[in-house]
C-alpha cells in the first residue's frame, strides 16, 4: 500500500453537482482528482450517490454545475463525452445491465465494432481480452447462463476490449464468492498502467486492491478523511491451514 | 390468441404480411436508438408475461396483454409483438413462419388502435381513467377476436363455426384482461407514470 | 420453463448454416401452406418425418410437440365434419357428415403437422442467436434483428423475475383463484414486472452508449456457405418443385371414404 | 457465540437430494437439523447450491429425493407446505424479487390477508410490523422507490407479518453498507425466540449474528467442519475512534 510516483492528473472533477429531477442534491459541489496510475476506492452507504457520480463522469447524466477535466481538457458537449467514453471505462453495479448478446464473444466484440473496427480485428481483440482475463472458453457460451461471478468478468471483458485508460468499477465483488474475489484481486493488481476508481462496501477487498479510500457524505468526496487500516476478528474455516484473505 | 400453421389462404396470408410489415416498417421508423433496449425489453416481458395462467372457473387461461402492449409502447407495439411471436414459435411451436403476418396483426394492430382510443384517456384521473384501462384490456382482445375469425372465414367460408367457437372461447379472457389492464394501469400510474405514453 | 430444447443436437441439419436452414424452413412452409392436394401433403408430411429423423429429433419427442396442436385439430375434427354441407357421406336422422367437411379437415391435419415438423426441424434447431444472425443476412431490417437479439438476450432473465414473484406471492399462501384480489394480485405483479423491465432498459441503454453504441448494429458473423449448403437447399428447391408438381398436374382428391 | 440450551429439533432434513432438469445433482443427499432458537449461518461458494436448498425447504421446488421433517412432521403434500410456510418464512436473495405492491402497507399486509385475516386484522399487524422494524414512516410509500436496504427491510417486514417460527435469510446483506448491515445485526439479536438459517458471504457479518457457521460442499452441509474465527486486517474510517465492527 505504499504511495504511488507522483504523477499527472488524469482526470479532474471541479464543484459537481447533480440532482434527480425534483429531488435535493445528491452530488453536491464535489471535487475530486484522480491521477494517472492511481488506484482509489470509495467506501460509502447506499444512496450516497456512488453510482450516479460514475454515470456522471461517463456523461451518462449531466450536471447542474461543475466541470469534468480530462487529459487537461473540459468536457462538455456529447461528442467530447463520447471521446471520453471510449477512454474511461465504467463497470457497472449489475453485469445482466451490461450483457445485452446472447453470446459472449458478439457482446465483447460489439465495443470494437462500434469504435469502427473491422469485423476480424473486433475478433481477434475480443479474443485477446478474453484470454487475458482466463476466458478463452467462454467466447461460445451464451451469457444468460453464466453465474453471477462469470457475468461480471465477462462484462469486464467487454470494458477491457475497448482499450480504456481508466476503469470505474461500481461495487464489483457485490455477491461474489471468496474464489472470485481472489481472482478479480489479481486481476486488478495486475492493471498497472490502469487507473481505476472503485466502489465497494468491503473493506477488505479495497485494501488489497488501491491505494486510498475515501468516504462520500453529502454530496462530496471526503479526501482528507481516509480510511484506516487496524484489526478484527474473521471468521475461516480450518484457520490453521495456509490461506489467503480478503 | 393465435392461428396455427397451414390453416390460412394465400390471399389471407398475403394480406396478413403486407399488413404487418407496414405496421413493422412504421413501428421500426418510430423506434429510435433511445428507444431499442426499452422495446426488447419490454418484448421479452410481455412474452414471459403471456406464459402466467390465470384460473376462471375450474379452467387456466393464458394472458394476453395487447392493451398494455399497446399502452406503453404505440406503433412499437408492431416489431415488439412480431419479434415475440417469433419468439413464441421456435420454443413453442406457437404459429410458424407463414402465420406470422396475420398473428402479427391480429395481436398488434388492436392495440395501436386501443393506444389512440385510450391512451389520453388513462392518463384523467378517477373514474374515466379506470373505465378506459378497462374498455382498453377488453377492446384489445376484442378486436383481435374479431381479426382472428375474419382470417378464418376469409380463408375459407367453412370455417364459419369453427371461428365463431373461437370468438366465443374468448369473451371471459376478454373481461379477465380487462380487470388485469384496469389493475395493471392502476399500478403503473401510482409506481411509474412515465412509462404510459 | 422456456427452453431451447432441439438447438443442442448433433446431426446433419445441425451443421448446415443458419442461413440455409432458415430459407430451406421459408421456402418449403410456403409450398406446403399453399398446397391443397392429398398426395402433395402426404409427400409434404413424409418429407418432414425425414426431416425430423436426420435432424435426429426423437419422433416421441417430435410427436409431444404436435401436441400443441391437438386441441385445434380435435376442434376441426369435431365441427367441420357436421357444418361443410355439399356431398354427404353419411347421416342419421340428428348428424349429417360432409364429404368437403372430413376432406378439409383431414387437408388441415396433414397440412398442420407437416409444417410443424419442418419448422420445428430446419428453425428450432438453431439457436435464436444464430436465426437473427440468418434474418440478418437475408436483409431484414438490422434494427429488427438487434431487437430480437435483445428480447431473446433479456427473455430468460425476465422470466426468472417473473418465477421469483409468483414464488414470493406463493410463500405467503396467496393461492390463484377466480376473484378480483387473484387478478389484482396478478395485475400487481405483472406491473411490477413492467417497472423492472423498463428500469432495467434504462440502464442497458445507458450500457450501450458506453459501448459507443449508435443505433448502427454491425453483427459480428460472416457466412460462408459450404458445398453441402448449396446442395441442401437444391433438395429443397428439388422437393418443393414436386409438390407444386403434385399440387398443378391436377392430380384429383383421391376419395379415400 | 455461546452454545444455546440444548432444544429440541424443528426442522430436519434427510437425505434430501434435488437436480435441475438436466444437471447434475446440486443438493445431493444432505442431511441437517436446524433446532428450537438456533441460529446457523453457512457461507459458501457461488452455486454451491444455498439458494436452491431454501427453495427446496419452503416446496417451491420438489426434491428428488429424502425428506422434509418440521416439527417431527413429515412434509411431502402441497397442503403440508402451505402450513409449513405459514411457519418458515424466507427472505428472497434479491429483495426486488420479493415485493410487488404498489405501497409498502399493501405489500406487508398482502401475507396475512392470504391466511384469511380481515382487512383491519391485516392493517393492524402490518403497521405494528414495521413499527417493529423502524420503518413506521415507509407506511405509504412507493416500494420501487426505496433504496436497497429499505427494500431489504421492507422485505424482512413481509416475511415477519406472517408470524414465522423459523427465517431462512438469503443473502440478506448483498450491497448492503455499514449503517444499515448493523440495523440488521441489531434486529437479528433482538429475534431470540425464532430460529434462523441465513446465508451470507460475509464472516464477519455471520459471526455476530449465529451460533453455528457452516459451509456447503458436493451439495451437502458439513456440519462437523465448523468455521472458526481468528484475526486479520480491516480497514477503517476514524480507526481511533470507539466504533462497532461487522
Ligand atoms: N433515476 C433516478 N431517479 C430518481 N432518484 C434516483 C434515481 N436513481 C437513483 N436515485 C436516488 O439517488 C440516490 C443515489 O443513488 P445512487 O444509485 O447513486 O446511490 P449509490 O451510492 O450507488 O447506492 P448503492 O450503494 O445502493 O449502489 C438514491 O437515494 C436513489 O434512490
Ligand atoms: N432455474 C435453474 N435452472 C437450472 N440451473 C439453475 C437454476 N437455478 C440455479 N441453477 C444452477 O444451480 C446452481 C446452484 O444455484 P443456487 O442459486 O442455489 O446457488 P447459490 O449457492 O445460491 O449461489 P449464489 O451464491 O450465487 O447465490 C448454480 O450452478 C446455478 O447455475
Ligand atoms: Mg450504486
Ligand atoms: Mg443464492
Amino acid at each position: 500500500m505504499t504511495e504511488p510516483p507522483a504523477s499527472a492528473p488524469l482526470l479532474s472533477l471541479k464543484g459537481l453537482s447533480f440532482n434527480y429531477p425534483e429531488r435535493p442534491a445528491i452530488i453536491n459541489q464535489l471535487d475530486f482528482v484522480l491521477n494517472e496510475k492511481a488506484h482509489i476506492g470509495i467506501a460509502a452507504p447506499n444512496g450516497s450517490g456512488k453510482s450516479t457520480l460514475f454515470h456522471l463522469i461517463v456523461g451518462l447524466l449531466k450536471p447542474s454545475a461543475g466541470k469534468i477535466i480530462y487529459n487537461g481538457r473540459e468536457i462538455s458537449k456529447e461528442e467530447d463525452f463520447k471521446l471520453l467514453r471510449r477512454q474511461v471505462g465504467l463497470l457497472f453495479q449489475h453485469a445482466d445491465d451490461q450483457l445485452f448478446f446472447p453470446t459472449v464473444l458478439e457482446d465483447v466484440a460489439f465495443g470494437p465494432l462500434n469504435l469502427g473496427k473491422s469485423k476480424a480485428e473486433a475478433r481477434a481483440l475480443s479474443l485477446k481480452v478474453l484470454e487475458n482475463l482466463g476466458l478463452s472458453d467462454f467466447a461460445d457460451r451464451i451469457t444468460f447462463k453464466l453465474s453471477g461471478g462469470e457475468k461480471r468478468l465477462v462484462a469486464l471483458a467487454t470494458v477491457l476490449a475497448m482499450e480504456p485508460k481508466v476503469l470505474l468499477l461500481d461495487e464489483p465483488t457485490a455477491g461474489l464468492d471468496h474464489a472470485t474475489k481472489h481472482k478479480l484481486i489479481d486481476l486488478l493488481n495486475s492493471f498497472k498502467d490502469l487507473s481505476y476508481l472503485m466502489v465497494s462496501h468491503e473493506f477488505d477487498f479495497l485494501t488489497e486492491t488501491t491505494e486510498h479510500i475515501y468516504t462520500m457524505e453529502n454530496g462530496k468526496i471526503l479526501v482528507d478523511e481516509e480510511l484506516h487500516i487496524h484489526h478484527h476478528e474473521h471468521a475461516h474455516r480450518s484457520g490453521k491451514q495456509p490461506h489467503r484473505h480478503i | 390468441m393465435h392461428i396455427a400453421e397451414g390453416v390460412l389462404s394465400g390471399p389471407v396470408m398475403a394480406t396478413g404480411f403486407a399488413v404487418a410489415a407496414v405496421g413493422v416498417g412504421i413501428g421500426l421508423k418510430k423506434l429510435d436508438f433511445e428507444h431499442i433496449a426499452e422495446t426488447g425489453i419490454l418484448s421479452a416481458t410481455f412474452f414471459v408475461a403471456s406464459l402466467v395462467h390465470v384460473p376462471i372457473g375450474p379452467a387456466n387461461v393464458h394472458l394476453i396483454l395487447n392493451g398494455i402492449i399497446g399502452l406503453l409502447l404505440g406503433w412499437t407495439a408492431f416489431p415488439a409483438i412480431a419479434v415475440a411471436l417469433l419468439l413464441q414459435a421456435v420454443f413453442f411451436q406457437f404459429g410458424g413462419l407463414t402465420s406470422l403476418g396475420a398473428n402479427t396483426v391480429i395481436m398488434a394492430l388492436p392495440a395501436v388502435i386501443c393506444y389512440y382510443l385510450f391512451a389520453p384517456l388513462i392518463r384523467k384521473q378517477g373514474k374515466v381513467s379506470a373505465v378506459a384501462a378497462f374498455a382498453c384490456g377488453f377492446l384489445a382482445v376484442f378486436f383481435g377476436t374479431i381479426l382472428l375469425a375474419g382470417a378464418l372465414y376469409f380463408s375459407n367460408e367453412n370455417f364459419f363455426e369453427v371461428a365463431s367457437i373461437a370468438a366465443s372461447a374468448h369473451i371471459p379472457i376478454m373481461i379477465i384482461e380487462g380487470f388485469i389492464t384496469l389493475f395493471c394501469v392502476g399500478f403503473l400510474k401510482k409506481v411509474k407514470p412515465e412509462m404510459l405514453r | 420453463m422456456i427452453q431451447e430444447s432441439f438447438s443442442s443436437g448433433r446431426s446433419p441439419i445441425h451443421s448446415l448454416a443458419p442461413r440455409t436452414r432458415t430459407l430451406a424452413a421459408i421456402i418449403l412452409s410456403l409450398v406446403v401452406a399453399l398446397s391443397h392436394n392429398l398426395i402433395a401433403l402426404v409427400t409434404a408430411l413424409l418429407i418432414a418425418v425425414i426431416l425430423v429423423i436426420s435432424a435426429r429429433i426423437s419422433l416421441l419427442k417430435a410427436g409431444r410437440r404436435l401436441l400443441v396442436i391437438a386441441g385445434f385439430l380435435l376442434l376441426i375434427w369435431l365441427i367441420l365434419p357436421f357444418t361443410c354441407g355439399g356431398e354427404i357421406l353419411w347421416q342419421n336422422s340428428f348428424l349429417s357428415i360432409s364429404r368437403i367437411g372430413v376432406d378439409l379437415a383431414l387437408e388441415l391435419t396433414l397440412k398442420t403437422c407437416a409444417m410443424l415438423l419442418i419448422f420445428l426441424t430446419l428453425v428450432s434447431t438453431m439457436s435464436t442467436a444464430d436465426l437473427a444472425h440468418a434474418l440478418h443476412s437475408l436483409k431484414l431490417p438490422p434494427k429488427l434483428v438487434l431487437l430480437l437479439l435483445i428480447t431473446y438476450r433479456y427473455l430468460f432473465l425476465m422470466e426468472d423475475e417473473l418465477q421469483s414473484l409468483l414464488k414470493a406471492a406463493k410463500i405467503r399462501n396467496f393461492r390463484p383463484g377466480t376473484s378480483l384480489h387473484c387478478y389484482k394480485t396478478y395485475a400487481n405483479l405483472l406491473g411490477m414486472l413492467f417497472v423492472r423491465a423498463a428500469d432495467r432498459a434504462q440502464r442497458v441503454h445507458k450500457a450501450m452508449l458506453c459501448r459507443a453504441f449508435d443505433g448502427h448494429f454491425h453483427s459480428l458473423e460472416e457466412y460462408h456457405n459450404r458445398p453441402r449448403d448449396y446442395y441442401f437447399l437444391a433438395l429443397i428447391v428439388a422437393i418443393s418443385a414436386l409438390i407444386v408438381l403434385a399440387e398443378t398436374q391436377a392430380i384429383t382428391w383421391p376419395h379415400i371414404f
